[in-house]
């Protein structure tokens, strides 16, 4: 059914280490070794976008996941010390399993039994695209310049909120200077 | 590693910058040091009891060991307190040759506690290999006089123990003669680099009052300003026939206390060349009985050691030995102040404060 | 070869364990974690629909995928920060980040 | 005869003569055959087509180019550490490693034998997992970084157009390893370290994208070999045009590397080691190769995107491309080895007050800059010898940021006039010390 050809090869092998990491990230009890796994995860999936020859993605993938939103998690943790030993399963751990298992059934089912060709009307063929980051960057300054725009305030925003939901309240605040002063 | 809970850290026995087996328990939020705890005597060796089973003379070596960066200035405290106390007059060649390597091993501890202090800012060795240079030429001039480096016993009761030889005295007006330039070398890389500032300058400041009232001494006084040198407020070996001035630090941090001793090297030089100058001729020693039994007393002599006040207190029973001896060690006070210096500041700062003080555990512990 | 099919099997695999993740674990990390996955997975999926279309005009057109998943980073991010910020939030005040444990308001 | 023995004490200096010229005749013979390394693995790549299908042709000569480079990496690792050795030995008045074979050469060799005999101790109540993947997988991004460097005209190994980008996603990873390396050792030293890795390599993450992004706007491309080939045709090297970019990316680099003065990470005098603390034997010389390595390649980073690659005045025709790269790279290192012997270390918070409150705004004010006159470059394609003007413009806007940072940060104030100590009038207490005072 499946041919073996190197793209195969490769694309199972990258598939199953994503996935093999992204269930070890539910099942290990040390919340540092399950950020590890999600890190390979996250690389995994890198490495099916470059199959699917979005290098850009890929890229910003591996800076943005893997390199920042994990930092932002491991951040997470060290401040709340519990929290890195403390990883045990919920109540709803086997509801979890089931739900996760249903939802991937019918997906999968909803999946094959769809035709994408017939849907499309003509037989999928793959695009192949040659300089993708010169065109992201045109669709991003020119089609969609407002999302772009709102994008970066939901951003900026973001960063504000952060800081000022983390940040000690005021009277705190002004101990901490007080202190500062006396030393 | 968490916001409101202390995590403990233990600094030493074995650490790169305790300078000896010296432990400091500290308490810390993130890079903020909460609390400390200072734990010594890991070095312990039981100088002061084992002095009462020797004689005066059998004790000397002990002193040698106490502070090992500056073994002659131990040993002349303690012959000067036991010479008052025996009533001794050493002749006065031998006088004018103490004061000699009195300040020489000043210029070599002064020049080992800068050059750690800049390790401890993190220069990787470079400053305080430079030092060690200098610090070698001095340990070479006493290895010809007295055929030791580190542990000298070259301090006798009524004199010191070997005339120098006849090469000594070209190859130390040539140490003194480049000595200044190398200090302005020194000063060149370090006191104006601006990232050494930023490491010392308004770290570790003791405020006079302070300074006065945990009883400091020697540089780490000085450093605050406080006008207080032992060989100009109480003079001994003839320091007051001496012209020499007392560096004083402007605001009393980590900065001022390293410029204090790099300027008392010059001074020291100053000291030593004129000591040269005025060398009498005569007897290095007289001779006293090979069981030296001073009358029945108890004597409190200081001098002002590279590290500050190092006072011998000897109690004598009329016996050939003493009925008690006690160091006050200038490191251990000065060290005392580290606790109040160093809470509510972060780990790096402690560590330069620690270094600026420049303590010697073997004098902490005795 | 490799259809469009196989990736979107893959990708809906990573959602189903981001679901199981997500709920099957007490602490907000895990949960913060879950939802990653599930955001990966979605970015897995129209990264293989925008590169197996060929109703697509033009090439532009087709990285309208692309497009879609830099705005997912995007939010990710913004997301992680805020959520994370709640984590710690939670934990100064409760001190606790089990979610059963959080279960009063105010 | 006494003639003879007087030589003797040169001998060492002659035989390192007589090597330089043997080399230097072997490398002039071999220059012809070795000028573009690239031919061998096409004529593998030639060769093997014709014996089997596309896909062993491709991976069979791509493994000859990555053969290529790890063997370089791995020469850079053993002699790297001894040149450092070596040279640190120098400026600290000593000897250094000269024991071990001619002139200490061998020295590095000894130490991995070394290191590979000694036990690895594993603390008891270490996370065992990530304890021991961690030093492997330091190394996975510090080789991987290497591939889009551009070592000659053909001899690029990843030529990819997101060059830039790759080498910051795969270096960013290296965040995460340290910080595993230092959390699982459950060490508090450890730990200290990586806390301090991950604050220092997030803020400085920031001034780094943003002077790589005055690069990227003013060549257009974020393909290094484009980047090298815009400064030839331009006729200028792009750390000359946009000086302030090289000191920030050189900076922050030394910051994300662990080099001094920014080696607080391990900070030896301060948390002993830091996140490697409890790792002993190969492993923590895993660690320490990975350092070395990431030092030379900031080397070759500068190299290519601000000093003109493989170009040195028309010399590139003549001598072989790589070899000029790798010179330049290794002069670039050598001053990261200058820094080291000379700086102190910098505070974990003056390090972040200076890249939040200098580097950053400044950085974000020259590239506007940059932005303004690419703009123009762009729009003037005639006039070429308005580079060499702004050129000169950013020298000068450069020079005069730094004063006005030392200016606004009252770094003057510390002049040696006013830090001098001053020299005591009487001898006393508190008293005494009112009338000495003579500067508040």
């Amino acid at each position: 059914m499946i041919e073996f050809s190197t793209y195969n090869v490769i694309f199972f092998s990258i598939s199953s280490f994503t996935l093999i990491s992204a269930i070890s990230v539910g099942l290990v009890n040390s919340l540092m070794r399950s950020l590890f796994f999600l890190i390979l995860t996250f690389i995994g999936v890198a490495g099916l976008f470059i199959l699917l020859s979005a290098d850009f993605i890929a890229i910003a993938q591996l800076l943005i996941y893997a390199g920042s939103i994990s930092i932002l998690l491991l951040f997470a943790v060290m401040l709340t010390p519990e929290s890195s030993t403390n990883n045990g399963n919920s109540k709803y751990f086997l509801p979890g399993i089931l739900i996760g298992i249903i939802f991937t059934y019918l997906m999968v089912a909803l999946v094959t039994i769809f035709q994408f060709n017939q849907l499309s009307g003509i037989h999928l063929k793959k695009l192949d695209f040659d300089n993708t980051i010169a065109s992201i960057g045109e669709l991003l300054l020119g089609k969609y310049i407002i999302a772009f725009e709102l994008a970066s305030i939901l951003l900026l925003f973001a960063l504000i909120g952060a800081i000022s939901i983390v940040r000690s309240n005021e009277s705190d605040f002004l101990i901490s200077l007080n202190n500062k002063d006396k030393k | 590693m968490t916001v409101q809970e202390n995590y403990e850290l233990n600094i030493g026995p074995q650490h790169p910058s305790t300078h000896g087996v010296f432990r400091i328990k500290v308490s810390m939020n993130g890079e903020t040091i909460e609390d400390l705890d200072m734990i010594v005597g890991y070095l312990h060796r039981s100088m002061e009891k084992l002095s009462e089973e020797r004689t005066y003379t059998q004790n000397i070596p002990f002193t040698d060991r106490a502070d090992y960066l500056a073994a002659m200035s131990n040993n002349l405290g303690y012959c000067l307190a036991i010479e008052k106390l025996a009533n001794v007059i050493p002749p006065q060649r031998a006088t004018v040759l103490r004061v000699i390597f009195a300040e020489l091993q000043r210029i070599a501890s002064h020049a080992m506690a800068n050059g750690t202090l800049v390790s401890d800012a993190g220069a990787w060795q470079t400053p305080l290999l430079y030092m060690f240079r200098e610090r070698e030429k001095i340990l070479d001039l006493f290895e010809m006089t007295c055929g030791a480096r580190l542990t000298t016993n070259y301090m006798r009761i009524g004199g010191v123990a070997f005339e120098p030889p006849a090469e000594f005295y070209p190859l130390l007006n040539d140490l003194l003669g480049e000595l200044p330039d190398k200090i302005d070398e020194y000063m060149d890389l370090l006191s104006t680099n601006e990232i050494f500032i930023a490491r010392t300058k308004n770290v570790g400041i003791i405020n006079p009052k302070d300074a006065i009232n945990a009883s400091l001494s020697g540089p780490a006084l000085r450093g605050s300003g406080v006008p207080w040198d032992l060989r100009k407020a109480d003079p001994y070996c003839d320091y007051d026939n001496y012209d020499f001035d007392v560096p004083l630090g402007l605001i009393g941090d980590s900065y001022d206390r390293f410029m204090v001793r790099m300027f008392e090297v010059k001074e020291s030089v100053k000291i030593i060349k004129q000591a040269l100058n005025n060398l009498p001729l005569g007897m290095h020693k007289t001779q006293i009985p090979l069981a030296l039994r001073p009358e029945p007393g108890q004597l409190y002599f200081r001098t002002e050691g590279p590290r500050g006040e190092l006072g011998y207190f000897v109690v004598s029973d009329g016996g050939p030995a003493p009925y008690r001896l006690h160091i006050r060690p200038p490191s251990l006070i000065n060290l005392s102040l580290l606790k109040q210096l160093a809470i509510g500041s972060s780990l790096p700062d402690a560590i330069v404060t620690l270094g600026s003080i420049d303590i010697v555990v073997g004098e902490i512990d005795r | 070869m490799i259809e469009l099919e196989y990736y979107l099997i893959v990708s809906i695999l990573l959602f189903g364990i981001g679901l199981f993740v997500c709920i099957g674990k007490k602490n907000i990390i895990s949960i913060v974690m879950g939802i990653e996955l599930l955001l990966n997975a979605v970015n897995l999926a129209a990264i293989s629909f925008s590169r197996y279309g060929s109703e697509f005009e033009s090439q532009s057109d087709a990285l309208s995928g692309h497009i879609f998943v830099i705005f997912i980073l995007t939010v990710a991010a913004a997301e992680a920060a805020i959520a994370l910020a709640l984590c710690v939030l939670v934990y100064r005040h409760l001190k606790t980040i089990n979610v059963s444990d959080v279960s009063e308001l105010g | 005869m006494s003639l003879i023995f007087s030589f003797i004490p040169y001998i060492k200096r002659l035989i390192v003569l007589i090597l330089i010229l043997f080399g230097l005749a072997v490398g002039f013979i071999l220059s012809k055959a070795l000028f573009d390394l690239s031919i061998y693995s096409n004529a593998v790549f030639d060769f093997m087509i014709d014996k089997s299908s596309y896909n062993v042709a491709y991976f069979s000569s791509s493994l000859i180019g990555a053969l290529g480079i790890i063997s370089f990496i791995g020469l850079v690792l053993l002699v790297g550490s001894w040149v450092e050795r070596r040279m640190i030995a120098k400026f600290q008045i000593r000897v250094g490693p000269n024991r071990v074979g001619i002139f200490g050469l061998l020295q590095p060799i000894a130490d991995a034998i070394k290191l590979m005999q000694k036990e690895v101790l594993v603390p008891a109540v270490a996370d065992k997992l990530l304890f021991f993947i961690a030093p492997v997988a330091i190394f996975i991004p510090a080789i991987l970084a290497w591939a889009p460097i551009p070592w000659g005209p053909n001899m690029t190994y990843l030529n990819i157009n997101i060059g830039i980008l790759y080498i910051f996603a795969v270096s960013s990873l290296t965040v995460p390893i340290i910080f595993f390396a230092g959390w699982s050792s459950m060490n508090h030293y450890a730990l200290l370290g990586s806390m301090r890795t991950v604050a220092m390599m997030v803020s400085y993450e920031i001034p780094i994208s943003l002077s790589l992004l005055s690069v990227v706007i003013i060549t257009g491309t974020l393909n290094l070999t484009e980047i090298v080939l815009w400064q030839s045709s331009n006729s200028i090297w792009l750390g000359l045009l946009i000086p302030f970019s090289l000191f920030t990316f050189f900076f922050s680099s030394t910051a994300e590397i662990n080099r001094t003065p920014n080696d607080i990470a391990e900070a030896e005098s301060e948390i002993v080691a830091g996140y490697h603390i409890e790792y002993s034997g190969m492993k923590a010389g895993l660690f320490m190769a990975v350092e070395l390595g990431n030092a030379v390649l900031l080397g070759a980073l500068v190299t290519s995107l601000f000093l003109n690659g493989w170009f040195l005045f028309g010399l590139e025709n003549y001598i072989p491309p790589y070899i000029i790269f790798i010179a330049k790279t290794v002069a670039i290192y050598i001053v990261l080895i200058w820094l080291r012997a000379t700086l102190p270390r910098f505070r974990l918070d003056q390090l972040m007050n200076f890249a939040w409150k200098m580097l950053i705004p400044v950085s974000i004010i020259n590239f506007f800059m940059i932005a303004i006159e690419t703009t123009i470059i762009t729009n003037l394609d005639s006039s070429k010898y308005i580079i060499y003007l702004f050129a000169i413009i950013n020298i000068a806007v450069f020079v005069g940021l730094i004063i006005l940072w030392s200016k606004i940060f009252k770094i003057d104030k510390f002049s040696p006039e006013k830090i001098a100590p001053i020299f005591a009038q009487k001898i006393g207490g508190i008293k005494a010390m009112e009338g000495t005072k003579s500067v508040d």
